[in-house]
Parts: C-alpha cells; structure tokens; sequence
C-alpha cells in the first residue's frame, strides 16, 4: 500500500502531523510504521490536547507513591500496603456495543491495576446516559449494567459504589467511566520501565485477533453519520480468560523474574512495547512471526494495531523464561518470547526476515504533537433573581415525592444489586451508601471510594463545577469516615478543536487541580475522553472524580441511616438558600440559568476536618453529605437507610422553607449525635469555628416537617425506589 | 476436621471459603483442579465462583476436570461434599445431585441479603441447628432451580430439599423466591444426605462487619456435626 | 468438515429469555408473534472428513458436554 | 409459521465461550477438533403464513432488536 498524505488523513493525523513524521523519519513511513504513528498521536494515546493543562494539576503528596504517568497511582496506606487505582473511560464503544463495551472497559482498567501487581479488591463506575426519554436509553442503560456485572462479577471483584445520571446531552454519546482499587504490598509494586540489554520481552494472555484495530483512533473521533464505518472495532471481553491471566501474573509476580510489566490497552501491542522502550530509554526489537495470532495471514500492521484484550507484555530477566512459562502454562494461558531489548532506542520489528518498521522511541512518544489549543473562558452567569410569589402554589411533600424519585435522586438498587458487591468477604460499606468500604484482607485497615461528576454546574460555570466536584468526593469520604487521601479522574469532554468545548476542559481542570491542592488530595492517576459528542454538539462537561481514602480501624466506619430515636440532627456548614442550578430550580420550577453554587475551599477543609475529628471521638451515630436536593433529600435518604424518622425543628432562618430545605450550598453534612454529645459536639464545632444549625430529633416513623407535612418511612422509600424499577421493568 | 477446597479455573469465591472453614477451626487445604488424588478430608468443599467463565452452561465445564473423578469417589464412599453456588452447579452437572440451575427468572444476576428456611435437620449439615430460618446471601445469574415431574417427587419423597427460599418468617411463598426455584428450592441433597448444594453464600456472613452473622452459625454448627 | 448443531430447551422448559425477546418485539411493534424460543448453536470444525463419523462424534460430543440432557434436545442440522 | 435464525459472531470476532469449549472438548478426548464456534438460535412462530413474509418480518427483527451487527451476523436457516 502506497502511504501519502490522504492515506495519513484516513488515519486520523493532520497533514502537518504526516509531514512532522516524514521529517522525524526523514522519508515516508511504510503502512505499519503509519498506523504505529496514528495509534501513538491521536489523542487517545498522546493527550495532545490535553497534557499542556494536566501538567498543572497538583500530583505530589506525603501518600503518593506514584503519580500520573504510569498505568495507575499508588498510595502509601501504611504497614507496607499501597493502594493502586485508577479511572478511564469506555464511552464510544459502549454507545455502539453497550454489553461488550462497557465489560472490555472493565476488564481494561482491572488490567492497569493488576499490571502494577496489585490484585483489584474493589471496582467503581460512573454511568451516564440520555433522557430517561430517548429511545435509546433503556437499552443502552441495560446493555451498560449487564456488561459491567457481566465482567466484575465473573472476576470475583466486588463492585462497591458508583453513579449514575440521566441529561439529555448524553443521547448521542453515553458514557461509561469505569474505576478499579487494587492492594499491593509497598516493596512489590510492577513498573512499565524497561532496563537492561538483550533481555527477553515476553508475550502473554489472549491471542491476538483483528478486534479493535484503530480502537484509539475510534476514540479519538467524534459520532456523525457515519458511525456505522466504525463498528468493527469493538471487541468481546472475555473476562475468564482475565481471570487467569490476573492470577498467573500474580504468580509470576511473587518471585523476583520481572523487570518491567505492561497490559497491553489502547493500540494494543504499539503503545505497550513503545512506553516500556521509551520509559527505560531504550529500543525494542520484536519478530512478529512469534506474537500468537488468532487468524491466519495476520499482517504486521494488523498485529501492532490490534485492542484484542486479556494480552500483557513483559520484560523478564535472562533465563527465566522456562519458569514462567510453567506458570502461564498452568493457566492455560499463551506465553511467547516475541524480542528483545536493545540499546538501540529503536523500535524494530521484523516479519517474515524482513524488517517491516524502524523508528525511533523518541519520535513516538516525546516528539509527538502537543497542542495549546484555543479555548473560550465562561463567564460566572448572573444570578436568577426567583420569584417566590411561585412557591406559595408548591407543597412541600409533593416537591419531595418529585425530587425522591427524580432519576438522578432515585435509588440506584436495581443497577448495583445486579453487580456482585460482597466477593472477596471484604465489603463493610455497600453500595448505597455515600462510599463504598472494604477492609484491607486481614488487617484492622479499610479503604473507602467514591466517584462522583455534576455535569450541571461544570456546564454552568466549569471553573466552579471543577472545584465543586473534588469536594464533593471529598465530603462522600469523610462522611464514612475515612481520611481522603487521592484522586483519580476521568475528563468526558466534547470537541477540543470547538473553542467552547475546550474551554470547558481547561477551567475545569484548572478547578480540579486548586481545589485538589488546598484540600492536599493530589491527582494521582486519570484519563482524558475527548470528542464525546454528536455531530457538532458536546456533551456537558463531565469529570468525574473517583476519590479514595483511609479508615484506620474498620469498625470506626460510619454510615449513613438513622440509628436511634432521640438522638439529634445537625447540619454542619452553613445554608445560604443558594437554588440556581439546583435540583429544585430545573426540575421544579424548571430554571435552567444561573450560577452553581459557589465553593470555599477553606470552609470545606475545615468543615471536613472537624468531622473527622468527632468521628475520631465516636461522637458521630450516622452521617452524610448534603447534596442535590438540599437537606431535606439528604435526610430523606438517612431516614430510609435506618428506617427512622426525623421531627424537624423550625430554623431561625430568615430565608424561605424551601430555599432552606432544597438549596445546594456547599460544604454540608448532616450528622446524627446523641443527646448527651451535644454539649461536647457544640465545643468542638465552636472550637473550630464550624457552623451548624440544629436540624431536628430522630423519631421513630415519619418524617416530619412542618405541622401540615408528615411523611411516613413507607412513603419515602416508595418515593425513592420505584421510579427506576418501574422504568426497567416496561 | 480436616477440609478441602477444590480451585477450578474461574473460581473465586475459593478464598472467601478457605477464610470461613478455617476461622471455624478446619484445617483446610486448596486442592487444584488438575490433581488427581483429593487430600484425606472429612469436607470437600466446590466453591463459587465462574469455573470456566461460565461458559457453555454453569458449572459445565468443571464437572469434567480431573479431580472430579476423585470427588465422585469420595462422595460416592459417603464423604461430605457441599458445593455452594457454582459449586452447586457443578454438582449438578456432574449428576451428584438431582436437577439443573437455569438462568434467574428475571433474567437478571442477583447479589443481596435473602431468607432461607432449613427443611432437613437429619444430616450432618443442619442437624442440631438453633436457627430454622437463617438470612444468608446470594450472588448469581444461574440459581433457578428445576428438574422433571418425577424427579422433584423423588427428591421430595426422599427428602431431599435443604433449603427453601422464605421470608424472614418462614413463609415459602412467590414474593419470597429471589430466582424463580421451583418450589423456592434453594439447596438440595444427594439421596444419602451426605451431599449437599446451595446457591447461598453462607461464607460471606461470618463477621458482625459484613452482611450478616448467620454464616457464622452455620459453619460452627457444620463442624461441630462433623466431629 | 464443519458441523452444525442446534440445541434448544425441551418443551415443558421455562424459556424467560425468549419470552422477554417477544415482549420486547412486541413493544416494538412486531405484533403477531406467537411465540419466540431461544437456543444454542454450534459450528465445530473437526479434521475428520468422512460425515457419518463426524457427525457421530458430534453426537458423542453433545451427549457428553454441550447439552444437559434434563433440559435441552440436540440436533445436528448441516455437514459441510 | 415457524422461522428459524441463526446469529454467529462475525468470522473475526473473538469467541471466549467457543474457545474454552473446543479446549475442554480437547481433554475430554476429542482431540480433532479445528475450532468451536458458539452462536444463537431463535425460533419464532409467527401469524403470518405467507413464508416470504415471514421471512422479511423476522429479517426486519434480526436487524433491529436480535442481532448487534456490529459483531454478529444472522442467517435464516428454515421455515415450515
Ligand atoms: N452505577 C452504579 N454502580 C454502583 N453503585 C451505584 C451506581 N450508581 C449509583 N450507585 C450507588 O447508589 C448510591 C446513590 O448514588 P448517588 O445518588 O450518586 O449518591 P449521593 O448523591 O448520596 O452521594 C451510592 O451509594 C452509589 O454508590
Ligand atoms: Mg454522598
């Protein structure tokens, strides 16, 4: 095949891409040596668009063993164990084959986990999808959920929290953010960095088929018409076979044989041999005839390009190869010695004796393109002056009933009961609650994880909506009770060639990254989605934060439902009424304008740092976030989880009961304490400078607001519950 | 007491087990599927899991390993087999125990909190137990029990239902069976009793931290029965 | 040669699955089904040439692994 | 009538449940075996008696709800 210029479009580059990569070689790349150059320049692979920004995101803590970068981060959680985690997206596969897309996503951020010799004790996922409307959705949604279970459970990992939401901006383009947690002892953590000469580099796992061949690229691409042309590269997971190849890696893993280990993910074989070469400067030299081939005739170009899944690559030390051999073997599993390492700093491949790509590691990686792109800041939108004439037609039980069962409020149990969340015998926090919780296996030690994304006030005002989402993360680990200790985050963007779109990214980042840094909860893994979007129109901004923290002693754990009458609630931090991009102002009063709620980042801190400190003290029965929907969907969701009931005290507030019960000021947490803690509580928060508000007594059955509005338990559970089931159920 | 806890590919709920018998105080080994000898045991137990992916049809696969034919032996002999959820499948498929575990009615998998009542306490599984309705969990896409016309009149002339899915009273009824079981089946036995599969995971509730305690009562009544 | 077999669930065999398909198709507007039932397919790509022993392996082969007889019938539908 | 349909993966797409089959089929003894591949069978009885009809109609399903013809290919293999 002849490579030109048309031919380097039709992989996706640019013209002056093609030309940089004429003059980097100093001639024309033959086919392989192009589809190797479009696989590790899009942006996908290269974060051309992105990495400009990302550098600026606070990476480094007293905990962070390992930062971007590499296939996961690491914390340090003391006693020699290390967390490993990591987010990433399988969006566009997922729109087109919702079971096989979702479950290869999985498998694929289960496999970056495990490459760093962790073994996955727990996964996440962020879901998100059109209308409830959208004649799409249901399936998609079902699709997403089977295939998700369909992975998770069959590795025996227990699937421990999530999120999921509904906006029409995702009808075209749905996505699917999936998050794994892995436990490592700290002096056997894997890199990918090569090292030394003329060691084998070793092939095992699935074989390789003609799946996903230009995968990266697909999601570098935006959907138009033509998605159809784009089918053929989805792949079909087969989670037994990642089954055996997480137990033979961590096989191989227990003895000392390794010297640098990579799944192969996104451009399969390409990027793996590539950034194992190029983080241990140096070159690798493959024959391709060696790499197992699933299909007859397999051209070279197909086998560096292939996304088959369940595949690694390693680089082993001299004469072990027979060893580990003996373990894959026992598993079932392909093992190949496929080359060597050299010092070359060449990737060189061979096949049928002849040499089919020679190209230096540097050029892929260190001289691919880097963009600054142009982006549009977004202005803070003005507040909405709201008429409260209006609320005197509301009552208050049916805007609760409403808000209850909103698709975005409601019980997500039907998705998570689908997921197999207590393998392992490690789960002490369920789905359901503000993080999911499992202990360390065999130690005093639990791990709590979050991931949370509010698309609406990132589309609002990005800057703010960046801050608000790491707090949020923040706040749903604090209130189990666990110390915050890093995050990952998935980027879901549009377009960032679309000035608006690109804009959205930079801001949100540039939120991300201040608040992460002043709450001292570095980034320490993540991935960039781009072009989620259909024809010109990008989805709302949507990152979404998977946050992980530290519980020392597991039976410290808080969680969120009521547990005995008398005791009283508190809300800590302050209600200011603030209602634009509320819950409560789009869905009920149908205002889809103004500002999201603003961010301080010194009351969040201090806020969450005291509840830390109460919890330390026991002092805290049960407790949880406020978040949309205000107060009173938060405690809502407490009385349903401890089926009790809360008598709510009249504030001493001068704003409006609804604005009181419904806004979405940040920085809150409601908390249940006994009568007798309160003086001491009080103390503490006084002390602090915490503000709180005396929100009511725990009663036995109904939830009571005001003298004309009651609630029983029964009715808010059937609020809660049904609008979901009864959606999936016809 | 001595058990062991045999490993097919795809297993995973084999630790979990292998944490449970020996908190209770078994001496318990991991035997490979491959191997062909099972160690000397008092209790063999196939663990959860997705022996072969659950390819083909649950517990299929691994109904044909090499250590089966040890298995069948020693149960044959009389041993205590007890397969839990795949386990269960893959005793059933072997011929072990009587039925097959189609897909859950509603088609889809199911991990939560359910009530079993015990049927049979003339075994050494449930006898002496102090509960006659234990809360246990389930997690499985495959746990709908059903067999023939006659086979379920033997199986209930015989005896042989262990468990039935219930309320938290007792009451066997629709609303109560999470999977569509015939007659809420949720365990059975070998005509001898000596065999015993359940789709319950009684190993996932052996901690006051975790979904529940029942587990724990289950598992020291076993061996104590067992001695 | 390549052999085909279809295996499908007995009759008396609750098949949900394929009850939910024709739900389904039914709210899409297929509306004069009467029944949808689903089954298994396999190709099995054997060395053996002649048909009557390939296919009497295949038999063996369904007997022994690919159905369970308590709920599912077998039959081998094409030889190529 | 009855129309019966085949769906295959496509001729490239991996196979999980064939491949593990064909290897069990392999220790169990059946050692000749060049590949296994798993697919789905469908019977659907429709109203319609007209077999080219019939056809079309369960064409027009397989296209829209049974098959992901992104990874998957249909054939009707009978009517009666
Ligand atoms: N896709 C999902 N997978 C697993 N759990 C989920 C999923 N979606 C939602 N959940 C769970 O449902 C609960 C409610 O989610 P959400 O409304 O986002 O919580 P909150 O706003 O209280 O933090 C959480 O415990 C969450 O973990
Ligand atoms: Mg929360």
């Amino acid at each position: 095949m002849i490579v030109n210029e048309q031919l380097a479009i039709d992989h996706g580059l640019k013209k002056d891409e093609y030309k940089k990569i004429c003059d980097l070689l100093k001639r024309i790349p033959n086919i392989t040596e192009l589809g190797i150059f479009s696989a590790m320049w899009n942006e996908h692979c290269s974060y051309k668009s992105s990495r400009f920004h990302l550098k600026n995101l606070p990476t480094k803590g007293k905990n962070v063993i390992q930062g971007p970068g590499e296939n996961a981060g690491v914390i340090d959680i003391g006693d020699n164990d290390a967390i490993v985690f990591k987010i990433e997206s399988h969006n566009h596969p997922s729109f087109i084959e919702p079971y096989q897309g979702a479950a290869t996503g999985v498998g694929g951020i289960m496999r970056d986990v495990f490459t760093m010799g962790a073994r996955p004790i727990a996964n996440l996922n962020s879901i998100h999808f059109g209308s409830p409307q959208h004649k799409k959705t249901k399936n998609l949604l079902r699709g997403v959920v089977h295939g998700i279970g369909g992975y998770g459970n069959c590795m025996g990992v227990p699937t421990i929290a999530g999120q999921t939401s509904f906006d029409e901006s995702y009808n075209g383009n749905i996505l699917v953010n999936a998050m794994t947690l892995g436990h490592v002892k700290k002096d056997k953590i894997f890199y990918s960095k090569a090292a030394g000469l003329g060691k084998p580099v070793i092939y095992v796992g699935s074989k390789t088929g003609r799946d996903g061949i230009h995968g990266a690229s697909m999601a570098s691409a935006s959907f138009d018409d033509k998605i159809e042309e784009k089918k053929p590269t989805v792949q079909v997971g087969d989670p037994f076979t990642e089954k055996l190849l997480l137990e033979a890696c961590l096989e191989l893993m227990a003895g000392d044989s390794i010297i640098a280990i990579q799944d192969m993910g996104a451009a399969g074989l390409t990027s793996s041999s590539i950034e194992m070469a190029s983080k241990g400067n140096l070159g690798i030299e493959i024959n391709l005839n060696k790499v197992p081939c699933r299909e007859a005739k397999m051209t070279p170009y197909e086998i560096m390009l292939s996304e088959s899944q369940e595949r690694m690559l390693i680089v082993l030390e001299n004469g072990k190869e027979e060893m580990a051999k003996k373990i894959f073997d026992k598993w079932n599993l392909d093992f190949a010695v496929i080359g060597k390492t050299t010092k070359s700093k060449k990737i060189e491949l061979y096949f049928d004796e002849e040499k089919v790509a020679d190209i230096p590691v540097n050029t892929l990686v260190e001289n691919s393109p880097m963009y600054n792109r142009k982006w549009k800041k977004a202005k803070l939108p003005k507040k909405i002056k709201i008429e409260k004439e209006q609320f005197k037609t509301l009552k208050v039980q049916n805007v609760l009933n409403k808000i209850l069962s909103n698709p975005n409020v409601c019980s997500k149990e039907w998705i998570w009961q689908q997921y197999d969340h207590t393998v392992m015998g490690d789960t002490i926090q369920k789905p359901g609650g503000d993080a999911g919780v499992v202990r360390v296996h065999g130690t005093n030690k639990a791990v709590a994880a979050s991931v949370d994304s509010s698309a609406v006030y990132c589309w609002a005002h990005p800057l703010s909506g960046g801050k608000q989402i790491v707090c949020e993360s923040w706040r749903n680990l604090i209130s189990v009770g666990a110390k915050p200790i890093a995050i990952t985050n998935c980027l879901n963007f549009g377009s960032p060639e679309n000035e608006e779109n690109m804009g959205e990214f930079v801001e949100c980042v540039q939120g991300l990254g201040e608040a992460s840094s002043y709450l001292d909860f570095p980034v320490v893994s993540g991935n960039v989605s781009f072009y989620n979007q259909t024809k010109d129109i990008g989805i709302k901004p949507t990152p979404s934060i998977g946050g992980v923290g530290l519980i020392k002693d597991y039976k410290n754990m808080v969680t969120m439902g009521l547990k005995a009458s008398d005791n009283i609630i508190l809300v800590i931090g302050k209600t200011e009424g603030h209602l634009d991009q509320s819950l409560f102002a789009r869905d009920i009063l149908n205002e889809k304008n103004g500002p999201p709620p603003e961010i301080n980042l010194f009351n969040e801190k201090n806020n969450g740092d005291t509840i830390l400190k109460l919890i330390d003290k026991k002092f805290i029965k049960s407790a949880h976030d406020v978040s949309l929907g205000g107060i009173i969907t938060a405690l809502s969701k407490m009385c349903i989880k401890g089926k009790k009931g809360v008598t709510l005290k009249k504030p001493n507030y001068l704003i409006n009961q609804f604005e009181y019960l419904f806004s979405e000021d940040q920085g809150r947490y409601i908390i249940e304490i006994s009568i007798e803690d309160l003086e001491n509580v009080t103390k503490i928060l006084q002390e602090n400078s915490v503000h709180f508000d005396e929100l009511g007594t725990v009663n036995d059955d109904n939830l009571i607001i005001d003298d004309k509005t009651k609630v029983s338990i029964d009715d808010l559970i059937k609020s809660h519950t049904t609008w979901l089931i009864n959606y999936m159920g016809n | 007491m001595h058990s062991s806890v045999i490993t097919f590919p795809g297993s995973n709920c084999d630790r979990d087990v292998d944490v449970a018998l020996k908190k209770f105080g078994f001496k318990n080994k991991m035997v490979w599927h491959d191997d062909v000898e099972l160690p000397k045991s008092d209790l063999v137990v196939l663990p959860g899991g997705f022996s072969y992916g659950d390819y083909l049809r649950c517990g299929s696969m691994a109904s044909k390993s090499k250590i089966m034919k040890s298995v069948l032996n020693f149960a044959q002999g009389g041993g205590k087999v007890m397969g839990i959820c795949n386990g269960f499948q893959i005793l059933v498929e072997s011929g072990l125990l009587p039925g097959v575990l189609l897909r859950n009615k509603y088609l889809e998998f199911i991990c939560k909190n359910v009530f079993v009542k015990v049927n049979n306490k003339d075994n050494s599984y449930f006898k002496d137990d102090k509960k006659d309705i234990y809360e246990f969990h389930i997690a499985h896409n495959e746990g709908n029990y059903f067999c023939s016309n006659e086979q379920i009149k033997e199986i209930n002339d015989n005896n042989q239902i262990a468990l039935f899915y219930s309320d938290e009273n007792g009451n066997i009824n629709e609303q109560s069976n999470p999977n569509g079981s015939l007659q809420n089946i949720a365990g059975v036995f070998n005509k001898q009793k000596n065999v015993l599969g359940m789709m319950p995971h009684p190993e996932r509730m052996i901690d006051p931290a975790l979904s529940g305690e029942d587990g724990s009562i289950f598992f020291e009544n076993l061996i104590n029965n067992l001695k | 040669m390549k052999i085909s077999v279809v295996i499908t669930l007995k009759k008396d065999v609750l098949d949900p699955q394929g009850k939910v398909i024709h739900q389904t198709l039914d709210g899409m507007g297929f509306e004069d089904i009467n029944e949808v039932r689903q089954g298994k397919y396999f190709e099995i790509d054997t060395k053996e040439n002649d048909k009557k022993k390939a296919e009497a392996k295949v038999d063996e082969m369904c007997k022994k692994l690919l159905t369970n007889l308590v709920i599912e019938d077998f039959k081998i539908i094409g030889s190529q």
